[in-house]
């Protein structure tokens, strides 16, 4: 293998406190491919990514982006590197405006006429986002900030985008939209996806490859269409 | 960890008693009480330094006879009633023979009635309430003067000196500035001076301009300003005049420290106070001064009176030759001689009496302007 | 009338004073959510620093010629004094401390107050600090009513850092990314705001208000004091809870009022129960409405 | 060792260069236009030798070279909690009542005189502790009961000549009243605003105490207060009882070491009635407590109620050992200094709130040989145990973590 991964997790534990979520987890994203991560509430899918983000350290084990070791820089100088986070409940500023949570996510960036170009780019691909350009995040519907959140993560110019439960929440017709939202995001601009769902129908679908996590350990790993077929996922995951 | 830090502390609680128990037989001991913290921390460390330069200056002179020395211990009550008695409490356990203080009326009251249990001479240089000495407790001595003969001083000086006929006083709700403010009231009164106003401002208030505005909407003949310390005392004078107040302002002993004119600057021009006369042209003054100055800085309100008061215990006590309480007292109501602030000789009550004049503050200078018996000072 | 409007000058230059040490008070709750009880000793400080900064150029004799500039220069050097200062308290005593429990971080602020005033007390001594009282000595005189120019350097001088601020918090990417970092801390990491760095913004930039504060304290009183910070402290803090702690907008109409309510309540009620007057204004609002005037509802947190 | 030290040097020089920084203009700029170092270094080198000695222990520490040093010590204090867990509580508790019923005999006057400050503040802080420790409200301005249960003891006894035992439950009352005046209003709030409240209402308390001079003699306080009068059987003459005022500082000791354990008595039923119970729901979740059926608006004023009842007692005590109160001792530093043994010992914790009031007690005690220097050293020696045991010394066990607590 010539490639080298873009993001591996080597043996990872990490906790709260007494509490150990992760208990060693192994894995690795390709560059440009969607790679979903299913598994039951609790079972350490959001830890994965807070861990990967540095806003829980890694207790053992190494996180490597880009070849490089990363649980040792603090969280907020990852996304500068082009590794950027959606978390779970979306997380949109409340009391800033749309236009301004989407400023901040070009935050460490300096080219102030790039990021004016980047968010109307936005206000194009969300068409309600520019509707609602100076409306309160906090005063926005779920999908909506869904959007935003996506469209915030994008500003950042990620090279790998992890996101955490992006159709929690929402109607099944947003769901789609956001779904394709992500598949064009992963074709066009070939940005890498790590995608953390309980709805593992809609994520296999969506991903190339598939990992399942059951409390704090990676039981399986396959392609997705595998994974997709295979009874027990069928009958665990899948409600059938 | 936890264990061991506990066993630390406890070992720690239970050796602190002990550890003040030590007493040896050789060194006379002397405590003061003043607050060296809080707001009248000032006022505090001037009544410490003024015990300590009689301390030494005593035992330059041949000390006390019998004693290799003269140990000194300055406690600290914040002018906090509960901190000044386990002070007090803390100067019976050291096992001193006599004490100088407190600062605030409300420290001296609890904590001498504790030095009284155990028959030890107290003897303050600064709290002028009428209770001090006025309770019939046996061992309390007072160096300063009292407010109601304050009082009446200061409204003689008003109504002669000055030919006031309105007033407007405020005081700052403290025991020592509103027992004086209420006595200036009743001599005015009786004087005939109209009184206009009487208000308060709290304690540790800085912001003087709304009762500032009243005063000068009634715009009385004087201001009489009764304040604790100072420091305040000098703010009010100096919002005083930024707002043009007309009135002449008159205020009381605790405000004479040269740093009230370094803080109120050209405000106080012009400003008097009754104070306890002090003779400068005194040779006691004199040799005072030049033992105090270059040591501490300028002589404030209360060094003298520590000073006195020290020296009239140590005095006392080398005159008993021996530090029973009965006989240092004995000794103490027998003293009579020329002090550094006042002529020192006490009464039956403990009171060494008053002797108010009125100052006027001319050129950064405490001026002596008048007095009750002759009139103007020139 | 005259009288009215008289003491209406002396609420607005009060109320200026609570209101900039009430924005540190704000601004570090609405990052932290911490009463930050040491900001009476930043404010403190300001002022000693201000001082000692003017007696120096006094005594090199620069006062003399360029009075002005040595005015504007003292409040420079004390605003960045106090803003070290509390970037160094903030990295000592609060910052390990901000996974514990908020008593815990409390109490580490009132040990802090404790040191830091007595600190000042045994380097500047106990007694006032005087300042150069030559400045600003004129005034206006309108019949009964008397506005003197120190009031009116103060009072501008406040409006104009109220605005500075204003158009640095609501106007700026900073100001942004430190909105940001009160509402969402983990969030705003997600988006390469580094909020230790935030953090210790919002505290230099509250103490260099209180810094300010303090050196017109010093100028309108004629003099500071190691434990002046003690009482404007918990007014102002009163105040920024008045106007909806976190809430910068609150925190300056917070300000004027405590100083309004106290200054009419001692003009036309009476002056020693006047702290009280404040209290039961700022009672009665909060029974109103619990979360400020201008309070966002805050999650129900508590100790 | 070296690794360790590595990896704090950094952090050690720029701190000590931002002292350094801190130090200089408050020391070293001279209002006659000169500048010095002088005093400046030689303060910041005592600072720097000190704080160099800290470091090097930290660092022996981390690294470990200590372990021959602490490994014998730490398997003793294992040995001897194991000892003590093994004893019953009640050796202990008995060991402990023996020493605290004869120290007075072997401390002296000074002595006796802090530990009465120390069980008085005791029952302060159990108090304080129902409050805030149980109910979870946080309270600043908890002297004021303290001074409502004084002033009522120093008025009944000074103007209606009303002996000791009767004005106590009447000074209970009257605190209580007091707590449930503050309490009904501040009941909407909650967090920090709760916080503000209760530090007006107690500023209010004290203006009113300093400033109602028909009633309270305004600043000068109330002097000729009575001490506690007990009567006591005397058998000369057949059998009689005669009265006498307690003057001596011992059988105040006796009676103050009486108040603190019916305090704690009280306070540990409580914490496990069903009121206690009711408590801990309203501090862990208020609305979900409200969603469960408990009252919160009765309980949360009963908490207020019962920790004003334990100051209303301390305060009528403090009135009776004193014979003099006046409002200087009921200012906010009061409130927060109980807050902090509260806190420092261990929020909701009997034994450690009293190992709290007993280090806040003693420490300026300690340091009064430092004079001017004790605050100073209090104020710092109150954030460096914060920073070590920021949970209070002895933690309250607790189930569960707190709301706020949890990550966000």
């Amino acid at each position: 293998m010539s490639i080298q991964p873009i993001l591996e997790l080597k043996d990872v534990h990490s906790g709260y406190g007494s509490i150990k979520a992760l208990k060693g987890i192994s894995l690795k994203v390709m560059p440009g491919e969607i790679v979903a991560i299913i598994g039951a509430n609790g079972a350490g899918k959001s830890t994965t990514l807070m861990t990967i983000c540095g806003i829980i350290k890694a207790e053992k084990g190494e996180v490597l982006y880009q070849g490089k070791v990363i649980n040792k820089i603090s969280p907020e100088k990852l996304p500068v590197m082009g590794l950027c986070q959606v978390p779970e409940g979306r997380r949109i500023f409340p009391r800033l405006s749309v236009m301004e949570n989407l400023r901040l996510g070009a935050f460490y960036r300096d080219d102030t006429d790039q990021i004016m170009k980047d968010i109307q780019h936005s206000y194009e691909m969300f068409p309600i986002l520019g509707e609602r350009k100076n409306q309160q995040g906090g005063t926005l519907s779920g999908g909506e900030q869904q959007m935003l959140a996506i469209a915030r993560a994008l500003m950042i110019k990620p090279k790998v985008l992890l996101l955490d439960e992006p159709s929690l929440g929402l109607a099944p017709i947003i769901v789609q939209q956001i779904f394709d939202i992500i598949a064009q995001i992963n074709k066009k601009e070939g940005t890498t996806i790590l995608l953390v769902e309980q709805n593992a129908n809609l994520a296999l679908q969506a991903a190339s490859r598939g990992y399942v996590v059951e409390t704090g350990e990676i039981t399986l790993e396959d392609e997705a269409q595998s994974l997709l077929s295979n009874p027990k996922i069928r009958e665990a995951y899948l409600g059938e | 960890m936890k264990k061991r830090i506990l066993s630390i502390m406890a070992m720690g609680l239970i050796l602190v008693p002990f550890l003040f128990a030590t007493v040896s037989a050789k060194t006379l001991k002397i405590g003061s009480m003043s607050p060296l913290t809080g707001p009248y921390a000032s006022d505090g460390t001037d009544i410490k330094n003024g015990v300590w330069t009689a301390i030494k200056v005593f035992e330059e002179a041949g000390g006390v006879p019998g004693y290799d020395k003269i140990e000194f211990f300055p406690q600290d009550t914040a002018c906090d009633p509960r901190q000044a008695v386990a002070a007090a409490n803390k100067l019976l356990n050291l096992g001193v023979v006599g004490v100088v203080g407190a600062y605030c009326s409300s420290s001296t009251i609890p904590s001498s009635e504790v030095l009284d249990e155990e028959s030890i001479p107290m003897i303050t240089p600064a709290s002028t309430h009428q209770d001090v000495t006025d309770r019939g407790l046996e061992y309390m001595f007072r160096m300063c003067g009292r407010d109601d003969d304050q009082a009446s001083a200061a409204a003689k000086f008003m109504k002669e000196a000055l030919g006031a006929k309105t007033i407007f006083i405020v005081d700052d709700k403290t025991t020592y500035s509103q027992g004086l403010a209420d006595g200036v009231e009743k001599a005015c009164e009786k004087l005939g001076i109209k009184i206009l106003g009487h208000e308060h401002v709290n304690q540790g208030d800085k912001d003087f301009s709304a009762i500032l505005t009243m005063a000068k909407l009634k715009n009385a003949d004087i201001f009489y300003m009764s304040l604790q310390g100072y420091s305040s005392a000098a703010m009010m004078t100096l919002q005083a005049k930024r707002l043009g107040l007309k009135s002449q302002i008159v205020t009381q002993d605790a405000v004479f420290q040269p740093k009230y004119m370094e803080v109120a600057k050209y405000a106080s021009e012009g400003v008097y106070l009754t104070y306890g006369l002090t003779d400068p042209s005194t040779p006691e003054y004199k040799a005072f001064e030049e033992r105090y100055v270059p040591k501490y800085g300028a002589i404030a309100a209360y060094a003298t009176y520590a000073y006195d008061s020290a020296t009239a215990l140590l005095k006392a006590i080398k005159a008993a030759g021996s530090t029973e309480p009965a006989k240092i007292k004995a000794e103490l109501m027998k003293l009579d001689y020329q002090g550094v602030a006042k002529h020192v000789k006490f009464r039956a009550n403990g009171d060494s009496g008053s002797s108010y004049i009125a100052y006027k503050v001319v050129d950064d200078k405490f001026v002596p302007y008048w007095e009750p018996a002759n009139g103007l000072i020139k | 009338m005259e009288y009215f409007i008289q003491q209406l000058i002396n609420g607005i230059t009060l109320g200026g004073m609570y209101a900039l040490i009430a924005l540190g008070y704000t601004m570090v709750y609405g990052v932290i959510q911490l009463i930050n009880f040491a900001h009476g000793e930043f404010f403190a400080a300001g002022g000693y620093v201000g001082a000692i900064a003017l007696a120096y150029f006094a005594g090199v004799g620069y006062m003399d010629s360029h009075p002005v500039i040595c005015l504007t220069a003292a409040f420079m050097i004390s605003m960045a004094y106090c803003a070290y200062l509390a970037i160094g308290v903030e990295k000592i005593a609060y910052k390990p401390l901000r996974k514990e429990s908020r008593l815990a971080a409390l109490l580490s602020a009132l040990g802090m107050s404790i040191f830091l005033s007595n600190g000042m007390m045994l380097t500047q001594g106990v007694y006032d600090k005087v300042y150069p009282s030559e400045l600003f000595q004129g005034r206006f005189d309108f019949g009964m009513v008397t506005l003197s120019y120190l009031q009116i350097m103060i009072v501008s001088l406040t409006a104009c850092l109220l605005i500075g601020l204003n158009l640095l918090v609501f106007r700026t990417k900073i100001g942004m990314a430190m909105r940001a970092t009160a509402q969402d801390k983990t969030m705003s990491a997600l988006v390469a705001i580094g909020s230790n760095r935030i953090i210790s913004l919002t505290f230099a930039i509250g103490a260099g208000l209180a810094a300010a504060a303090g050196i017109m304290y010093g100028l309108y009183y004629g003099s500071v004091r190691y434990d002046i910070g003690f009482v404007p402290g918990i007014k102002a803090f009163a105040a920024a809870v008045l106007g909806g702690i976190g809430n910068i907008t609150g925190a300056m109409i917070g300000g004027l009022i405590i100083g309004m309510v106290e200054i009419f309540g001692a003009g036309y009620i009476s002056s020693e129960y006047k702290d009280v007057f404040a209290f039961i204004i700022l009672i009665a609002v909060l029974y109103f409405k619990p979360n400020g005037i201008m309070g966002e509802n805050i999650d129900d947190t508590r100790v | 060792m070296i690794q360790e030290f590595k990896k704090v040097w950094k952090q050690y020089t720029i701190g000590m260069l931002w002292l350094l920084g801190l130090l200089w203009p408050m020391l070293g700029i001279h209002p006659d236009g000169t500048m010095t170092f002088q005093t400046t270094f030689t303060v910041w080198t005592y600072i720097l030798a000190g704080s160099f000695v800290c470091l090097i222990i930290y660092v022996i520490k981390v690294s470990g070279s200590l372990k021959f040093f602490a490994d014998p010590i730490s398997r003793a204090a294992g040995n001897l909690k194991t000892t003590s867990t093994a004893l019953p509580t009640w050796t202990w508790l008995a060991a402990g009542l023996i020493v605290a019923l004869i120290y007075p005999q072997f401390a002296g006057r000074y002595g006796t005189d802090v530990a009465i400050s120390v069980l008085l503040y005791i029952c302060l802080g159990l108090g304080l502790n129902v409050v805030v420790g149980l109910a979870g409200m946080l309270d600043l301005g908890y002297i004021a009961f303290y001074g409502v249960g004084a002033y009522t003891y120093a008025i009944l006894n000074t103007t209606y000549g009303l002996g000791f035992w009767i004005c106590l439950p009447m000074s209970a009352f009257f605190a209580c009243i007091a707590g449930c005046i503050v309490g009904y209003p501040t009941l909407r709030m909650r967090g920090d605003y709760l916080a503000i409240v209760t530090l007006g209402f107690g500023e209010i308390i004290r203006i009113i105490l300093n400033n109602w001079m028909e009633l309270t003699n305004g600043p000068n306080g109330i002097l000729g207060i009575k001490p506690i009068g007990i009567f006591l059987p005397i058998f000369e003459n057949g059998f009689t009882f005669e009265h006498f005022w307690m003057k001596k500082l011992q059988l105040f000791y006796y009676f103050a070491l009486g108040l603190a354990i019916v305090a704690a008595i009280c306070v540990y039923r409580l914490n496990f009635s069903r009121v206690g119970r009711a408590w801990e729901s309203i501090r862990e979740d208020e609305t979900t407590a409200e969603l469960m059926g408990v009252n919160t608006f009765i309980y949360k004023l009963l908490a207020y109620a019962m920790g004003a009842i334990f100051a209303g007692l301390a305060g009528a005590f403090f009135a009776a050992r004193m014979r003099f109160v006046s409002p200087e001792s009921f200012t906010f530093l009061e409130s927060a200094m109980v807050l902090c043994m509260v806190v420092l010992g261990g929020m909701g914790s009997i034994p450690g709130i009293i190992l709290g009031v007993a280090a806040l007690i003693a420490l300026p005690e300690v340091f009064r040989e430092f004079e001017s220097y004790r605050m100073l050293v209090f104020g710092a020696t109150m954030v460096i145990m914060m920073l070590f045991r920021p949970a209070g010394l002895i933690p309250a066990k607790r189930v569960g973590t707190r709301s706020e607590e949890r990550e966000g």
